[in-house]
């Protein structure tokens, strides 16, 4: 499903009547997102942070989802959302710190980049796991509904992780108790190096709903205003006690699975180009133009304020001391155990490791 | 004061748990309805009906996944795994998300979730309803992992299990569910997590065993008694995060220790509590450490009372340990 | 789909044409399946076998099943097949030694009973975790397709299997590298005590498999000449290089799930009693003697002969000793390493347990 | 000869085992196309193409229950995992079906399976790219454990391991797959499972170590032989079924032992070796065994070094235990 046409215009017929600053909002986020990727990929290959993981290309399907949701609603992540929690007005300079894993990452360094959190903006915590989140996202949609609060839980997870034992069961239980759980998978075309089309027999991902007697909507995921009618659609059914539904967000993943990837060897050029044709952000950028409220210059601002905003928390990231070695041993427990305060005097009392072990 | 086996016992304090706080919660194959398949959870449906008694599909990914989100949400399910042979299906969710969450978020999230599952031999049950995985949880940090002996501790060890803010395998050995019978209370009561109990006083020998083994170590100690033989039993009771000091004091007094449990020797707990006390009492020890264990096979069945380590495995263990 | 109509006629046009010879041997297989399980039923309540779990109103799904498969095809059974492994010859005496876990039993007393295994009727091994045999199913069908063998699996599964994390990969393998796979679902109507319907928000199980884009079949489980039928169309498909099939038997477990189970604290009479009536040896009887090939002698003498036999493999069963104790310790590993040498010593040359710690 | 790092001569490993054998097949997320994401399988598909050196969907229960049915069919698949941490979702079939299938058919039927994976920390990883799981397969009976620390004994062991009988979990450290470089033959040979190696014979303490942290134990003994404290370091290469008898031996020799490990201490193999040393070497142990370890926390990122039982801790640990 369409909304906003190749060239930018508007199917009129489906317009869901976004006021222009909540589209500009939209397009501005996606702009943001945009810019601090290319900005962290840069940083790690200059060697200063060790890993990210991005979301080039998916900027519709992440941003236009977490927009269509309400405040009280939670979000479960996968790993390439982070546009989502910055759309929810998670402080950039925490994020920052968090990709440096310095003192003030609320991680204190535990987690690799890029596993974010946060309880105040109600997002929980991305872990590395394929398809582990689906049944939290189920759960914490099931205890809303049985403590009645009008919540319902939007949870991320790609194309490959619908192969995972996790989706099942996740699947099953949100359709046999209707809890209101909106699964937005993100088909970005690739589970690392293997093509959707090899990831299942199905010719779409959509079909799988079927098996657990769930609904399920398929959109192009690349147009913000599809995505985002067809969230809100679904997140209507859950408040409505309709229970989960299914949507997927067709669009292509158009960087490498992470910095530590090569797509260039699974994939063509071609293939790529035409994708880059679809980029969502030339897309929006298009009908913003012929709305007449954004134009060349906004956009040169607006993305060397991105880019401005984001050096600046770099520069304070960098200057943040590392996080103090004793945060390594709490939080395993609420209560530090006996034998985890022995090891940490230990660790603390003992001798540090050399410079030149450190694989930085 | 009424009279309760395992079984009763367990009930009984689900059924306080859930009386005190309406989050928490009792999901499970078979629990409903049919009260599952050893009646622990029987009565309670009825009491609290089915969305607070929940009977779920054939899932225990699903079961400990959807349960670690109402946990989340700050909800404290129990969840029952039907028999700890059938917990590897939810194995990932423990290991990778229950065990870790608060770690990797700074406290930020929680899980106070408990897993109840039947663990153990005696009951015939062949490689698959018989055996006792507690050594997996107690390797992976951020797991509590308790196992009972009796009636009274089941109850007040469920009661802190269910209150305590992080997640807590509860192991119940089903070979004792319907053996024993004491004075249980009725009302809810705790007995708080990692303290082990000196269930007989000795001087020689420490032996240190848990769930169904408790009462193989106990009779043991009495029959080596009649030899001379003075045996102290700990019963851990919790066993991890574990009670060091107890162990470690009782083994200072008599020198020698033994450890009984029914998972297979290698790489069990029983290496673990080997190891530690050797390491912090290596010059009070008079004699070897010996195990007393599973043999390191599956579960068999026909002869499984020479699989399990009975007390007349644990007597020669006992006894050459004092005469070393 | 019905091909045996209630009143026992055939709908000539589904008549898949079977001799009345073969039809009458299934029946016969029927039967027997019937009075070994009403014996061992028998036996574990006087305390003579420790556990069994029957088929009782589940034969013609499962004896149908078997027929349908070439002998070069594999069987990889759930826990209630032995009707199918019976039905490949395999010598009763041998399953009674099992049941008894004497010194003959196959697995000398290491599993509980009923889990049975055969390499030289190509029958895979039970195992207790459900749902754990399908990738097994779908591995052993993608090696012989790789080997350029002929044969398929057929793969016995429940309702309640269907939830399981394997299942879904073993569904989504099968169709991704269309292995000859033929998914036998056994949908009796319950999972213990949870009904199918709280199973999965699915109306049937056949649905399922279009989540995996594989065809399905859904027939009468209680009519043996639809059961042939359906199995042997996902066979052809399977030898001809058309992948795996889902294929329902919509039957009823007539009896406790096993003999641990007490079914009246979760079903009505009512209900069980409406099932009584579509039981499967009933409706092929009254065709059978439609067509003047089966009469009360016949009956009568063919029970007898079933029980006869039955009680002869028990008495002999009864007098073999247990397994001797070191087969405790072998098969381990293919050679017994140094540790289970030491342990079996051990074992061996200590004591025995008192008669009383027998929990028999 | 030429000179290959551990991927290099896992890689040349498994083309050999290809070539020599056609039932061996290699599967798993990314090994064809891509290569593997350490490109440990770089180069196969091109040779054995797409039906040998299968991609397979984001499954590791499918990964492994799928190749255990290949196995029974008398196939050898080589699976691999992408990263020991990821190997939880396929627990279930190797702990429940693989490592017993054996016993439970009386060896009619078996599963010449090898699961690949690499494991440990050593690149940043944090707490889902560092685990080293090894204790978990080592307490299941059924299941072989290699651990190779080498290039040369990598590709002998994996060899090995493929035409093994059983199912074999093969950990490879990651830290080490490009970090060291040695003469390894081009064609396939073989090196026995559950033979140690004592990589440096000495006299006062035995240091027992495997994979990645060989190398700290190593450097640790050159670095106190500067203080006159002589060590024996041993590699186990295969970590189970055992090579006691050179541990023992050696233990016998020095009356001293340290061992080494990335997996939290808590039930990690480190408190089985002290376990079984203690108990046959009791009267020739001069100080308390010693374990070095990760701590009994999540795999953290940013104190990855500090996390990692490196030569800076080993070295006190065997100067303690020397002067004891
Ligand atoms: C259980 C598990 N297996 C393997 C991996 C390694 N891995 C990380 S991401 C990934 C691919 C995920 O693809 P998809 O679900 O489509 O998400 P995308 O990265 O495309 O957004 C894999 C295989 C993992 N993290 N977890
Ligand atoms: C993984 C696992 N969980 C739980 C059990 C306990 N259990 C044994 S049979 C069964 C129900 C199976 O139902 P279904 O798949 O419909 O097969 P049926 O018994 O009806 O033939 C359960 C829950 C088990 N054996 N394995
Ligand atoms: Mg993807
Ligand atoms: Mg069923």
């Amino acid at each position: 499903m369409h909304i906003i046409r190749e060239d930018g215009s508007l199917d009129p017929s489906l317009d869901p009547g976004l006021s222009i600053d909540r589209v500009v909002s939209l397009y501005k986020a996606m702009i943001r997102t945009r810019v601090v990727d290319d900005q962290l990929e840069r940083l790690q290959r200059q060697g200063r942070i060790a890993f990210h993981v991005g979301s080039l290309g998916e900027e519709a399907a992440i941003i236009g989802s977490a927009a269509a949701l309400r405040d009280q609603d939670w979000i479960v992540p996968c790993y390439r959302e982070v546009g989502a929690l910055l759309w929810r007005d998670y402080p950039l300079q925490r994020y920052v710190d968090h990709m440096f894993g310095n003192a003030d990452d609320p991680v204190v360094g535990r987690q690799m980049p890029d596993h974010t959190f946060s309880r105040e903006h109600r997002y929980l915590s991305v872990s590395a796991p394929i398809g582990t989140q689906l049944p939290h996202a189920v759960g914490l949609a099931w205890a809303a509904k049985k403590r009645g609060l009008g919540e319902c839980v939007g949870v991320f997870f790609g194309d490959g992780a619908t192969s995972s034992n996790d989706f099942h069961s996740a699947m099953n239980f949100a359709a046999v108790y209707q809890t209101p759980t909106v699964f937005l998978c993100r088909n970005n075309g690739y589970a690392i190096s293997l093509p959707t089309a090899r990831q299942t027999a199905t010719r779409t991902l959509a079909e799988k709903a079927g098996a657990y007697g769930m609904p399920a909507l398929r959109v192009d995921g690349n147009d913000v205003l599809a995505v985002w009618q067809a969230v809100r659609e679904a997140a209507k059914r859950a408040y409505d006690g309709g229970g989960p539904t299914f949507v997927e967000l067709m669009t292509y993943r158009l960087g490498g699975h992470s910095t530590s990837d090569d797509p260039r060897i699974y994939r063509s050029k071609e293939e790529v180009e035409s994708w880059r044709r679809a980029d969502p952000l030339v897309r929006l950028r298009k009908h913003l133009e012929q709305r007449d409220v954004w134009d060349h210059d906004l956009e040169a601002d607006w993305r060397a304020a991105c880019k401005a905003e984001l050096k600046e928390c770099v520069r304070r990231a960098e200057e943040k001391p590392a996080p103090e070695l004793r945060e390594m041993f709490t939080d395993v427990y609420k209560d530090q155990p006996r034998h985890l305060a022995e090891q940490e005097s230990r660790c603390l009392g003992g001798p540090r490791a050399a410079e030149e072990e450190d694989h930085d | 004061m009424p009279q309760m086996n395992l079984v009763q016992a367990i009930n009984s304090g689900l059924r306080g748990a859930m009386r005190e706080n309406d989050d928490v919660l009792v999901m499970g194959e078979d629990v409903g309805r049919l009260g599952g398949v050893f009646r622990v959870t029987q009565g309670l449906q009825e009491e609290f009906g089915a969305e607070r008694v929940i009977d779920t599909p054939l899932s225990e990914s699903g079961i400990i996944g959807t349960a670690i989100g109402m946990a989340l949400h700050g909800m404290r399910p129990v969840s029952e795994i039907q028999f700890a042979d059938f917990i590897y299906p939810g194995f990932d969710q423990l290991v990778s998300e229950a065990a870790k969450y608060r770690y990797r978020t700074r406290g930020e999230f929680h899980v106070p979730l408990v897993v109840r599952t039947p663990y153990g031999g005696g009951i015939r049950g062949g490689q698959y309803h018989s055996q006792s995985p507690e050594a997996l949880f107690i390797h992976t940090a951020g797991l509590k992992v308790v196992c009972p002996s009796n009636p009274y501790d089941a109850k007040g060890l469920l009661l802190e299990a269910i209150r305590d803010d992080d997640p807590v395998l509860f192991f119940e050995p089903k070979r004792v569910y319907r053996a024993v019978k004491m004075d249980v209370p009725e009302e809810p009561y705790s007995i708080p997590l990692s303290e082990a109990k000196i269930v007989r006083a000795g001087e020689q020998v420490t032996c240190v065993a848990w769930g169904a083994m408790l009462y193989e170590a106990f009779s043991a100690a009495e029959e080596v008694a009649k030899q001379g033989i003075d045996v102290e039993v700990v019963d851990l009771r919790t066993l991890w995060p574990l009670d060091l000091e107890t162990l470690v004091t009782s083994v200072e007094k008599t020198g020698r220790l033994v450890v009984v449990h029914e998972a297979p020797q290698t790489c069990g707990f029983g290496g673990e509590l080997v190891a530690l006390v050797t390491e912090r009492a290596f010059l009070h020890l008079e004699a070897p450490p010996r195990r007393v264990t599973g043999w390191d096979t599956p579960f068999p069945q026909t002869h499984e009372q020479e699989y399990l380590p009975l007390a007349h495995r644990i007597i020669p263990a006992l006894v050459e340990t004092a005469r070393y």
